[in-house]
């Protein structure tokens, strides 16, 4: 099975979903595409469908409207798949804990891979938060 | 300017001949300024526990347990990364000023949500009669440097004080069931010090 | 040719409100839009109830990551009006500078995406790449490149060095000939003018009716910028004018939006040349019982915040009026009759936030059946501009996605 | 400044109450709720006013709905005051009028429950599709739902 850890570390697609974000977290992770971090030089690349991919980038904490949406995209999406928790609101919901529209923490929803802590994170968090996912395949 | 654009090639030779733009970040440290706010950190020293920070957190991410064992109390804080919105506002509060300090640690990804933490403990001064938390001897140690001679009138003040000079010296008298008047100096809870001062008197 | 109906969303994180837009088309031709909003509600006004006065702005921040002055800013000004404290010249100059250099990388962030969706994606590269000069210069100043953790009511958190000044004032010199760059692309390119000249018009009295604020307003040459009509911060100090197109297309409100970054780039030279000495806080106890109003000029347009107060340490009713609130209703106007493949420019060109086109997809009406898939939305705009490229004589390709 | 304060004091006698200014051109009045639609087309029309949105607040004893207008070229807000009884949540909507008023009337009515009468398209706006009917989230009074 050498040869298929080997094609999925060397360029892991990213499908990037948010469920009700501030959008900090969506822009840093548009920014690592952007030249100052172009991630594409390790192969990474931002998808237009969730069926494409291997990591599943999700921001924002899960508000009610989203929350079942996320569990179909998780269902779709090929295995294995990685998911990403970007910004401390997908990671543990952030202020918005208390609010009616939230429920539970990403993490009740999909099984998370890499926890990324920021808010937003630097675009080099993002950067060694993904290289981490990587190394659990 | 139809075409050729000229600006525009001109702007592409630059970037083509020009310094590297893209930073070489995983390979080279990531620069990061002075300033920045990253991930905040107890400073065990002169951290003294009084829990402010938890209370000024708009996150309500700073976790503040006490926990009394065999006659010994201890309290934690805890920070977790997970909810922490880094926006330095523990440190900006801090009663020391020095007690959380914002460090430029930003790389906290990790696969295990629970594990991105830190935390401190501070040992507890409990009442003498009830066995309630007063507040941790760091932060009584503090006020008591902070009031200066003014802390000798305060019998828990003062007693906690003279316990960190020679500690271990100087046996309370035995305590009875009761608070009696002579209970005054002692480490006491408010409650206690009030019942020993106002109520015993009144009696009498 | 049957009605059908093309879903864009849901996502769409601005206040509170990603929006899905449903296009009901036929053929090529958009009929009409319904847009849902509600994806990204969090309930921030509630929570605001459950915050002290001093936490309250850090949820503000948090409100729109690109508006994270704005919101805070209006909050401030709101919280302010309802004191009525006079806040320190110092810290009235630190607040403009931050909220003009959000103007920079808003715009920029903007300019670049519009750039992206006609596909000219050299356009995007570039204003991403002169967007992080400010980024950077923001995290020296305040500590983060998002989310500035600076405005308090009465004053701000943080001081500008002033022995670091030169340096700033370098570093922003650095963007006027990028500026120039950005200008020059969109003017003097046929194919941007044939793309977006003429496409999603806006008259003053649609303006009016919708209650449009910002760019979006001022594109059709309705003159109104809190900045200068409601004067706050440091606005009244320093020299700048409102800029206004006339015609109400997507090319004026690119163009708007270009110069509008000339004149962020004049206010935050003129205000760090001229920073007063002395305070940043004027120490604000108490919040008194009572109600304030408070407005900013966002990147996008007007932030409106009204707080009420009962005299304990947390608001009895705080509200936020995001201005996209009002300005992507436009949307419902601006599209009705164009193609779907402008109608995805005309989407971006309120400044909504980018998130929508990431995630397009295409359901019909009868089935549900997915027809087209997000990245094919974008792409069907960017053929649109392929067709014109060869129509007018470049034979060349545009470049890949990015 | 003054023009503004002395329509919205003369238009409609002993409907709009209490017109006053305050600190930084902040004028307030109070209004009946059937001159409501009135008053914003005479704000509208006669001083090119700018609808910027409308604030629902629950007082507990009553629903309060502040309508903000503003006059751009004074600077100045004007924010006029409806008090809804509890048991009768009710105003004419101002959508026909204003198209700006259309979602923030459906917002309202989301959070508060208050019926906008006449309002072309009262579906929901924010809240889920299984938010349970009749819970409103800002309002204070237990029915309300969660708070």
């Amino acid at each position: 099975m050498g040869w298929r850890r080997w094609a999925r570390t060397k360029s892991p697609w990213v499908f990037h979903f948010s469920t009700g974000s501030c959008n900090n977290c969506d822009i840093e992770i548009l920014d690592c595409l952007t030249p100052r971090f172009d991630v594409e030089r390790f192969g990474i690349q931002l998808v237009g469908s969730i069926r494409h991919a291997d990591i599943l980038l999700v921001t924002g904490s899960v508000n009610r409207r989203v929350a079942p949406t996320i569990r179909e995209l998780y269902a779709k999406a090929p295995a294995p798949c990685l998911v990403v928790a970007c910004g401390t609101c997908a990671c543990g919901q952030h202020m918005f804990k208390e609010s009616y529209h939230t429920m539970d923490p990403l993490d009740a929803y999909v099984p998370v891979s890499v926890y990324i802590p920021g808010c937003p994170p630097k675009p080099e968090a993002f950067i060694s938060g993904i290289v981490k996912a990587v190394h659990t395949l | 300017m139809r075409y050729p654009k000229i600006r525009e090639c001109g702007e592409a030779l630059r970037a083509l001949f020009g310094k590297r733009y893209t930073t070489r970040f995983p390979a080279v440290e990531a620069a990061v300024p002075e300033g920045f706010r990253g991930a905040p950190r107890f400073d065990e020293k002169e951290c003294v526990g009084c829990g402010a920070c938890a209370v000024v957190c708009p996150a309500k991410d700073i976790e503040v347990t006490d926990e009394i064992k065999d006659g010994k109390g201890t309290r934690r804080l805890t920070i977790h990364y997970d909810d922490c919105i880094f926006c330095a506002q523990c440190a900006r509060n801090c009663i020391t000023g020095k007690g959380v300090v914002m460090t430029k640690e930003f790389d906290l990804a990790t696969t295990d949500r629970g594990s991105v933490r830190d935390s401190v403990e501070k040992e507890l001064v409990l009442c003498e009669m009830c066995g309630e938390v007063i507040a941790a001897r760091d932060h009584l140690l503090w006020i008591a440097r902070r009031v200066g001679p003014a802390a000798y009138t305060n019998p828990t003040l003062m007693l906690t004080m003279l316990d960190a000079l020679s500690p271990g010296e100087g046996t309370a008298p035995e305590k009875g069931d009761e608070i009696r008047r002579g209970d005054r100096m002692r480490v006491l809870c408010p409650r206690c010090r009030r019942s020993s001062t106002l109520e015993f008197s009144l009696e009498k | 040719m049957s009605e059908r109906i093309i879903a864009i969303g849901p996502e769409h994180p601005l206040q509170e409100e990603p929006e899905c837009f449903k296009l009901h088309v036929e053929g090529e031709k958009v009929l009409s839009l319904d847009i849902q909003l509600g994806y990204n509600h969090r309930g921030v006004e509630k929570l605001a109830e459950s915050k002290s006065y001093d936490q309250i702005l850090f949820l503000m921040e948090r409100i729109c990551g690109i508006c994270s002055t704005s919101h805070p800013f209006a909050g401030v000004n709101a919280l302010e009006n309802l004191v009525g404290v006079e806040v320190p010249e110092r810290a009235k100059y630190i607040r403009s500078i931050l909220g003009e250099m959000e103007r920079i990388h808003s715009h920029l962030l903007w300019l670049g995406l519009a750039g992206h969706f006609m596909g000219y994606n050299t356009l995007f590269m570039w204003a991403w790449k002169t967007r992080e000069i400010v980024l950077d210069l923001l995290e020296r100043i305040s500590g983060n490149r998002q989310n500035y953790s600076m405005f308090k009511v009465g004053g701000v958190r943080r001081d500008v060095k002033d022995d670091e000044i030169p340096s700033y004032l370098k570093e922003l010199d650095r963007l006027l000939p990028a500026l120039d760059l950005f200008r020059g692309a969109v003017a003097d390119d046929p194919v941007v003018h044939a793309r977006t000249k003429g496409i999603g018009v806006l008259t003053a009295e649609d303006i009016r009716r919708f209650g449009a604020v910002g760019p979006t307003a001022r594109a059709s040459g309705v003159d109104i910028d809190v900045r200068r009509d409601d004067p706050y911060a440091a606005y009244s100090m320093v020299d700048w004018k409102v800029v206004t197109g006339t015609r109400g297309d997507v090319y004026d409100k690119v163009m708007v939006r270009i110069l509008e970054m000339y004149e962020s780039h004049a206010i935050i030279t003129q205000c760090l040349r001229k920073l007063p000495p002395g305070e940043i806080d004027a120490r604000v106890k108490e919040i008194p019982a009572g109600e304030g109003i408070g407005r900013h000029e966002a990147p996008r347009g007007e932030v409106m915040h009204y707080v009420r107060s009962d005299g304990t340490n947390r608001p009895a009713r705080y509200k936020v009026r995001a201005p996209s609130f009002m300005n992507v209703a436009t949307n419902t106007k601006a599209v009705v009759g164009q193609t779907i493949s402008d109608a995805t420019l005309i989407l971006a060109a309120v400044d909504p936030c980018y998130c929508c086109s990431e995630r397009v997809s295409a359901v019909e009406r009868r089935t549900g059946k997915r027809l087209w898939s997000g990245a094919e939305l974008v792409r069907l705009s960017q053929d649109a501009t392929r067709r014109l490229r060869a129509k007018m004589g470049f034979p060349h390709e545009i470049s890949k996605d990015p | 400044m003054s023009t503004v304060l002395d329509t919205l004091r003369n238009a409609f006698p002993g409907r709009l109450l209490n017109c006053e200014e305050r600190r930084g051109a902040r004028i307030y009045c109070d209004a009946a709720p059937e001159v409501i639609v009135d008053a914003a087309r005479e704000l509208m029309d006669g001083h090119r006013a700018r609808f910027i949105t409308a604030t629902g607040t629950d007082t507990r004893n009553a629903v309060e709905i502040l309508y903000h207008f503003s006059i751009d070229g004074e600077g100045a807000v004007v924010s006029l005051r409806v008090t809804l009884p509890k048991d009768r949540l009710e105003v004419d909507s101002l959508a026909p009028l204003i198209k700006a008023a259309e979602w923030v009337e459906r917002e309202i009515h989301e959070m508060l429950g208050v019926r906008f009468r006449g309002h072309p398209d009262p579906r929901r706006l924010l809240l889920a599709d299984d938010w349970p009917e009749g819970s409103y989230p800002l309002r204070r009074d237990g029915e309300g739902g969660q708070s």
